[in-house]
């Protein structure tokens, strides 16, 4: 039994960091349709500006998380104007969206191992990374603290795209750009602020994964277990992505935990590709029956 | 430039070429997104490997064991997730890619992830060319028959497709079946290339080399393909003197034809003979035009 | 109030329009008829900024407009787009609000209900997609949603395409209403006996060109028009009134 | 005494050619190839390696160069792929004309770069490529692949030998990355070794390459409650298990592999790794070690990775086979390969003529205590 | 003899009853047309028709076989095509290729025989390619061959997407509201084309339209459909008397021209 409890915070806390992941990730997904792979090598950033500010210029931590997090906002911003932007122009498909994004990744991922050098990089203890205890249990606090803001970024989240005009105008964009452009939105400048958040929550994301895991231009890999949670979750649905995340994370824990940790990935694979089968808009994803 | 450094490459291109038809077959004529084709890959070259160190077949039988191997795979894969889209079928391409990676990793029948030395060496230049221009052969030959025709309708439109009675399921299975054979094929000769085998070979990357490829080359053409596997193929080894910074310049050239070109090298157009005739008369007109 | 001069447009290689000259006075309702492919929705868009022309000007109140839509938005000038373009993955009541989206005064929420009034099918369907709507309920709503932007030029591309007869009434009346208001209305038609009974003057448009232009209800009446734009010839005017136009 | 030696060995390899190119024509440059992973996620080590072989180059060159004539290091980026190996070295060895290559560190490319250098002939030597059928494949010596370091079996033999027999412990977890080859083969030899010794292995749990989070796996092993924990994998995904145990509240002893050492370690889980063993190449207070340590500290502001140390040497087996072939045909410094027998930083190097591997290379233990590396003693298990 | 029969046919979106319990015939031969107001339920009823939606309730018979709730490619092999209101073209293909594509169940060859090239496939393939000339001359598109579809103009596309349904040979052609989009010259031109379709093609047409003077000039049997539920059915000079009609459809304009 605390084998199990104990198994299911270990769960939920691996869910958290995905779905930490998955907001930001999700959230151009849904604005923009296409999977922007770039999303990783901006955590990445996010992680190396948050250690750079507490390390080379002994900024106090909240400042150096919101600078970091301005940092990977802008260059979010940046990667949409370069890599994004002229193919928007065109109404290119998708597919190119993401080859373009997949370039960015590389080049990112590739221009800190060139410029910053392939090595680790360990944050400075900002605060003491002791687990909660809760009798024989043991509850990681930076965990706790993703959970936390995760939370937190997609009550925020849901209530701007859902409840404010701004939000309602990032949907129209989303759908078709030039009928937006005709009710008076300045579709350009929206993209410009979901790319901004997006990248804001990937540097918040990063400064987390860098205290956590220390600090190298691979960390952004594990942003594809994000991308499949929030397909499991329901493409286009910001609580999907969430859920989806904390699902996963649950889910291969108890893989691990219980059946086969060599298998781990091809049981859970198995059993989220078993569910789309029944299920084939994901968890939370909105039906729809195409209209002729 | 020394003609055995030339016909490595050229040997590589024409490797990834056999992958990248059958892909663009499933991506380019069909529309459909894959994440798993090394997953395919790997089941063609460890079967191949195994008819040709094991059962003692000839090369091309082993190839094509290989293939269908590959093929019979990925009748069960689409039966389950062909009925997914976009994205979802995306995800789940990518879960068998990984899922197979992983079951080789496990299978110690073949050496796990230590791998799998001592394949014999059967691959060089001319049977590459050999294979690779049946290969296109016989995919010129299908996309310009009803049944190619009927998977360009379903990229196109899906719905409309089915009212003028196409059986969307049926066509998209045999496209899939069919670029699985062809990535297995691909695998097989990896083998026997390589004279080594490791699951790592089939990764999430090598997957997306495919995809970047197939885009890169232009949706919908079979010489966008080929040029697109010569170039891609050739581009990081043309790189190598910037080192560190090969991979860099490599992203930065993907995005950068993404956005200048974002209709990929070919743009759905073809080189046919027919092309290059006229393409020459014109040249010569003007020549003519001076003698009278 | 709008003035066009000399307006050329291409689609690479195509010339669609070759050299527009058209003004619209305040208050007024102007029509442009023309033919499959003439042109019509290529002028429009180039007015509201969506496709840029490559020479020419387009003045409004006085100043040159520049060729960014939703700076031309805030001028006052709102397009109702030919084939609807609503937003499909949002509510009825979100699509019409996003026509006030530049809006900040008060009367929002008033124009909503005369909406709901004048559509009353729309008031019924307030929380559902706009994508699952019929064909005639998503025309509707384009309308209602140009009309939430309160513009002072209105410029409608085929509004009437689409709907059911008494529908067509509908909107031709509201064209008129809006006029009434001090509105200004450029409007395009192929339902041009219609738009003729209701503009104050009209352009024919023909392969990218002006050919004609007048007083509607002169227009209406010219031989050459009733034969290609109403569809008038000898014997079809009798089975105009028989089906009952 | 023997600390001494490999200090000596060294100079006099940097005096000898001195003398030499005076009397040969000067001018000439030979090439020598590496390859290796200059990006992706083996950039760290492969950065490492190439760094060391060029400084180790420079260092011959600004005292007069091998037999008279200036090396040059040519190194190609393999991004940790085999395609890309085998490319690579078909451009070394056709269009740069390299005499010797040293490197890959990862068997997955040593083994099928094989079949090129046989064709080019040409004799490569690798750093940390471990699979034993990296120079014997059925039974067959491939003619033109040596190693410098020593293999997973003997590797996992020496941890599993001195977790029994020395430390005394008799049950043990292993933790290992199934996706990964030198996990998986350190972890099969340990497993063999620690069981035929009478240990017996309570949890075999596994994760997968890029995983950060092991605490499932953990808490599963924390119920088997082993005496010792067997880590073979590289040193973040070590810190950061090593930590997650600790805050699982497990409190064996945990040991691991030559993936463990790195100063990055010791600065993510100083206190996690407390009182841990494991396998290493070398001794770091060795003195020949630290004069190596120094140097490259000084070239490039960075502490030297462990394959830093195994390239050193590798170079050292090269420049050692070109002085006794007193050529650079690379036929003749394969010969002189197969002869191999000096003292590297890394310890004595002496080349089985049938494996190709330095035979009897011993291990050294080495035990973190507060933060520091201390050597506890060279070992080799007993039969 | 009835080609189509409608049997109590409902369909309820949610909790939304867009169709409700209609009953209608087309019979072989005719022209008939379905009218009603907007969001009334006609798309949804050839939506259901082509198999696009599943009936909740009811039947749908072709040629006295049960269709509903089949596949839509298998009801268009039987001889059930239509045309979108939505135009669904291959819009980046030429007209060309968007006939060639759908004349694909007028050959037999498989899958090896084309990779093959064999006999069958040439004889086959050259065949079709004929069939595709004479439906772009037939239809007037001869002159835009090889233009991309979605270059054409608007009429242009509605023709040809009428030319792709009847490249697959249909026995009963849908087309929903052709004429969106025409002036009423072109609109003329369009009942001629429909009335030659008919009687070239010897195919059943059913059309749903809001230019009353197609429907009324052609069409031999007329439905009204509002709020999903029949409100009538006849031929045009009952239909367009009738007062239900006319208050919920036509409006007052109609009862002036009466
Ligand atoms: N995006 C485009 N690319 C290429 N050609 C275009 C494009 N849009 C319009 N055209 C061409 O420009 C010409 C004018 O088209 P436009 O849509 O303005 O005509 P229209 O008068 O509005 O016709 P309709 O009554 O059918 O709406 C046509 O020949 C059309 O084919
Ligand atoms: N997929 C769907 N989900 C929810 N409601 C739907 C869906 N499809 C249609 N509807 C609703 O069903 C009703 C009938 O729609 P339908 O498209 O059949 O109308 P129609 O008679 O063709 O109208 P129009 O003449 O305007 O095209 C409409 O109210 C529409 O909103
Ligand atoms: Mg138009
Ligand atoms: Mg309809």
């Amino acid at each position: 039994m605390i084998q199990f409890l104990q198994q299911m915070i270990n769960g939920l806390s691996i869910g958290s960091v995905y779905a930490l992941m998955a907001v930001g990730y999700s959230l151009v997904y849904s604005i923009m349709n296409f999977s922007n792979f770039a999303h990783g090598g901006i955590i990445m950033l996010g992680a190396y500006f948050g250690f750079f500010f507490l390390t080379l210029f002994n900024w106090p931590f909240a400042m150096a998380f919101l600078g970091a997090a301005i940092c990977a906002a802008i260059l979010a911003v940046l990667v949409e104007r370069v890599a994004y932007k002229p193919l928007r122009m065109r109404n290119a498909p998708f597919l190119y969206f993401i080859i373009s994004a997949m370039g960015a990744s590389m080049f990112i991922e590739n221009f800190v191992i060139a410029t910053i050098g392939p090595t680790f990089k360990t944050y400075p203890t900002v605060f003491s990374r002791e687990p909660f205890r809760l009798g024989p249990l043991f509850i990681g606090r930076l965990d706790t603290m993703m959970f936390v803001i995760s939370a937190i970024c997609l009550a925020a989240l849901i209530y701007f795209i859902d409840f404010t005009k701004m939000g309602k105008a990032i949907q129209a964009t989303a759908f078709n750009p030039r009928a937006s452009a005709l009710m008076g939105i300045n579709t350009d400048l929206i993209i410009i602020t979901v790319f901004a958040i997006g990248g804001f929550l990937a540097g918040i994301a990063g400064v987390l994964f860098g205290m956590k895991y220390t600090v190298y231009p691979q960390i952004g890999f594990i942003t594809i277990k994000s991308f499949i949670a929030a397909v499991f979750g329901g493409l286009g649905s910001l609580p999907g992505a969430v859920i989806g995340s904390v699902i996963l994370g649950v889910l291969e824990t108890l893989i691990s935990g219980y059946f086969s940790s060599q298998f781990r990935d091809l049981i859970s694979f198995s059993l989220l590709i078993f569910i789309l089968v029944f299920r084939p808009i994901g968890l939370m994803g909105k039906s729809t029956e195409e209209k002729a | 430039m020394d003609w055995f450094y030339i016909k490595g490459i050229l040997i590589l291109s024409g490797i990834n070429l056999m992958a990248v038809l059958g892909l663009s077959l499933l991506t380019g004529f069909t529309g459909l997104f894959s994440f798993g084709h090394a997953g395919f890959m790997a089941i063609g070259a460890y079967t191949a490997a195994a008819m040709g160190i094991k059962l003692g077949l000839p090369l091309i039988p082993s190839l094509l064991i290989g293939g269908l191997a590959a093929g019979i795979f990925s009748l069960f894969i689409g039966k389950l997730t062909l009925n997914l889209k976009g994205d979802y079928f995306c995800i789940a391409t990518l879960g068998f890619g990984e899922a197979i990676r992983l079951i080789l990793d496990n299978v110690q029948y073949f050496g796990g992830a230590r791998g799998w030395p001592g394949i014999p060496l059967k691959i060089d230049l001319w049977n590459v060319i050999i294979i690779n221009v049946v290969g296109i052969l016989i995919l010129i030959n299908l996309i310009n028959s009803r049944h190619g025709r009927n998977m360009i309708a379903i990229r196109e439109e899906e719905l409309a497709a089915k009212t003028i009675g196409i059986d969307t399921f049926k066509y998209k299975m045999i496209s899939l079946f069919i670029s699985a054979v062809y990535a297995g094929i691909a695998g097989g000769m990896v083998g026997y290339y390589t004279g080594f085998l490791q699951p790592k070979m089939f990764s999430m990357n090598k997957s997306t080399e495919l995809t970047i490829i197939v885009i890169f080359g232009g949706i919908g053409s079979i010489s966008g393909s080929v040029l697109g596997a010569l170039f891609l193929t050739a581009l990081p080894e043309i790189l190598r003197a910037f080192a560190l910074w090969r991979l860099v310049a490599y992203g930065a050239a993907v995005i950068f034809i993404m956005i200048s070109r974002p209709e990929g090298l070919m743009g759905g157009k073809e080189i046919t003979l027919k092309g290059i005739m006229r393409l020459l008369r014109l040249k010569n007109r003007p020549g003519k035009a001076a003698e009278g | 109030m709008l003035k066009v001069e000399n307006l050329h447009v291409y689609y690479g290689g195509i010339h669609a329009l070759k050299g527009i000259d058209i003004s619209v006075e305040k208050g007024e309702i102007v029509t442009i008829i023309g033919a499959n492919g003439a042109g019509k929705s290529t002028l429009l868009n180039t007015i509201s900024g969506l496709v840029r022309s490559r020479e020419g000007r387009i003045i409004f109140k006085g100043s040159l407009l520049r060729p960014v839509p939703h700076h031309i938005v805030m001028k006052g000038i709102c397009q109702v787009p030919e084939g609807r373009l609503v937003f499909a993955n949002l509510t009825v009541k979100d699509n019409l609000l996003l026509g006030a989206y530049l809006r900040k005064d008060k009367n929002i929420k008033k124009d909503l209900e005369k909406v709901y009034e004048l559509f009353p099918r729309l008031a019924e369907r307030q929380k559902q997609l706009a994508g699952t709507l019929s064909g005639g309920e998503q025309q509707m709503l384009a309308m209602g949603r140009g009309l939430m932007s309160n513009p002072e030029l209105m410029l409608l591309d085929e509004p009437s395409l689409g709907l059911a007869p008494i529908l067509v009434d509908t909107i031709f009346t509201v064209i008129q209403d809006i006029k009434k208001i001090g509105k200004t209305i450029l409007l395009v038609e192929q339902n041009a006996y219609k738009a003729l009974s209701t503009a104050d003057r009209a352009y024919v448009l023909e392969q990218g060109k002006i050919v004609k232009a007048g007083k509607a209800a002169d227009l209406i009446k010219d031989p050459t028009i009733q034969e290609s734009y109403l569809g008038q010839k000898a014997e079809a005017g009798d089975r105009k009134s028989e089906v009952g136009f | 005494g023997q600390k001494q030696e490999p200090a000596k060995e060294e100079q006099k390899a940097q005096e000898a050619p001195k003398e030499e190119a005076k009397q040969e024509t000067t001018g000439d440059v030979v090439k020598v190839g590496w390859i290796g992973s200059l990006t992706g996620d083996q950039a760290v080590w492969g950065q490492c390696e190439f760094n060391t072989v060029k400084m180790l180059v420079e260092e011959i060159n600004a005292q007069g160069g091998l037999l008279g004539k200036k090396l040059e290091a040519i190194g190609y980026d393999t991004r940790g792929d085999a395609m890309e190996a085998v490319n690579a070295v078909r451009r070394l060895t056709s269009q740069d004309k390299v005499v010797a290559i040293i490197g890959p560190n990862a068997s997955g490319q040593a083994i099928p770069i094989s079949t090129v250098l046989e064709e080019m002939k040409v004799p490569d030597i690798a750093t940390v490529a471990t699979n034993p059928k990296v120079t014997v494949v059925d039974g067959k010596t491939k003619p033109f692949n040596f190693r410098v370091c020593f293999i997973d079996p003997y590797q996992g033999a020496v941890a599993a030998g001195y977790a029994v027999d020395v430390l005394k412990f008799k049950k043990a977890a292993v933790l290992y990355d199934v996706a990964d080859d030198y996990s998986q083969g350190l972890t099969e030899f340990f497993i063999k070794t620690f069981t035929e010794k009478g240990g017996e292995i309570v949890a075999k749990e596994a994760f997968k390459s890029g995983d950060t989070d092991f605490r499932p796996q953990l808490s599963k092993i924390k119920t088997a409650n082993p005496d010792i924990i067997f880590m073979p994998y590289f040193f973040k995904e070590v810190a950061l298990s090593a930590n997650q145990a600790r805050e699982l509240g497990i409190k064996a002893v945990l040991m691991g592999g030559d993936g463990w050492p790195s100063e990055v370690l010791l600065e993510m889980a100083r206190d996690a790794v407390n009182g841990s063993y494991f396998v290493n190449h070398v001794d770091f207070d060795d003195p020949a070690v630290q004069d190596f340590k120094n140097r490259y500290m000084k070239k490039y502001d960075r502490k030297v990775e462990l394959n830093g140390y195994l390239a050193h040497d590798a170079f050292l087996m090269f420049v050692d086979a070109v002085k006794r072939a007193n050529s650079f045909d690379p036929v003749a410094i394969r010969d002189a390969l197969e002869t191999t027998n000096i003292q590297g930083i890394t310890g004595n190097i002496k080349i089985g003529k049938d494996t190709h591997n330095p035979e009897g290379k011993e291990a050294a233990i080495i035990k973190i205590v507060d933060g520091k590396y201390v050597f506890q003693q060279k070992y080799s298990p007993s039969k | 003899m009835e080609m189509l029969e409608m049997k109590n046919v409902t369909k309820t979106f949610g909790g939304l009853t867009a169709v409700e319990k209609v009953n209608f015939m087309v019979k072989k031969g005719s022209i008939s047309g379905l009218i009603g107001p907007n969001g009334a339920g006609k798309t949804t009823i050839f939506n259901l028709i082509t198999g696009i939606y599943k009936v909740t309730e009811g039947e749908i018979i072709f040629k006295g076989i049960p269709i509903q709730n089949l596949e839509p490619h298998r009801i268009a092999s039987m001889g059930i095509t239509r045309t979108f209101q939505n135009i669904r073209l291959f819009k980046k293909l030429s007209v060309y290729d968007n006939i060639l594509t759908a004349c694909h169940h007028n050959a037999g060859y498989n899958l090896i025989e084309s990779v093959l090239r064999l006999g069958r496939f040439k004889k086959e393939e050259k065949d079709l390619r004929q069939d595709t000339e004479n439906l772009m001359e037939i239809m007037g598109l001869a002159k835009w061959r090889d233009h991309a579809a979605h270059s054409l103009p608007y009429g242009l596309q509605r023709r040809l997407e009428i030319a792709r349904a009847l490249a697959v040979k249909p026995e009963l052609l849908l087309l929903d509201e052709p004429a969106a989009g025409m002036n009423p010259d072109e609109t003329l031109q369009l009942m001629n084309l429909i009335r030659e379709i008919r009687d070239k093609f010897k195919c059943t047409i059913f059309i749903i339209e809001h230019h009353m003077d197609l429907v009324m000039g052609i069409c031999e049997n007329i439905m009204v459909l509002n709020f999903g539920r029949k409100l009538t059915e006849g031929p045009p000079e009952k239909v367009q008397r009738d007062p239900q009609v006319i208050q919920a459809y036509l409006g007052e304009g109609a009862k002036l021209g009466a």
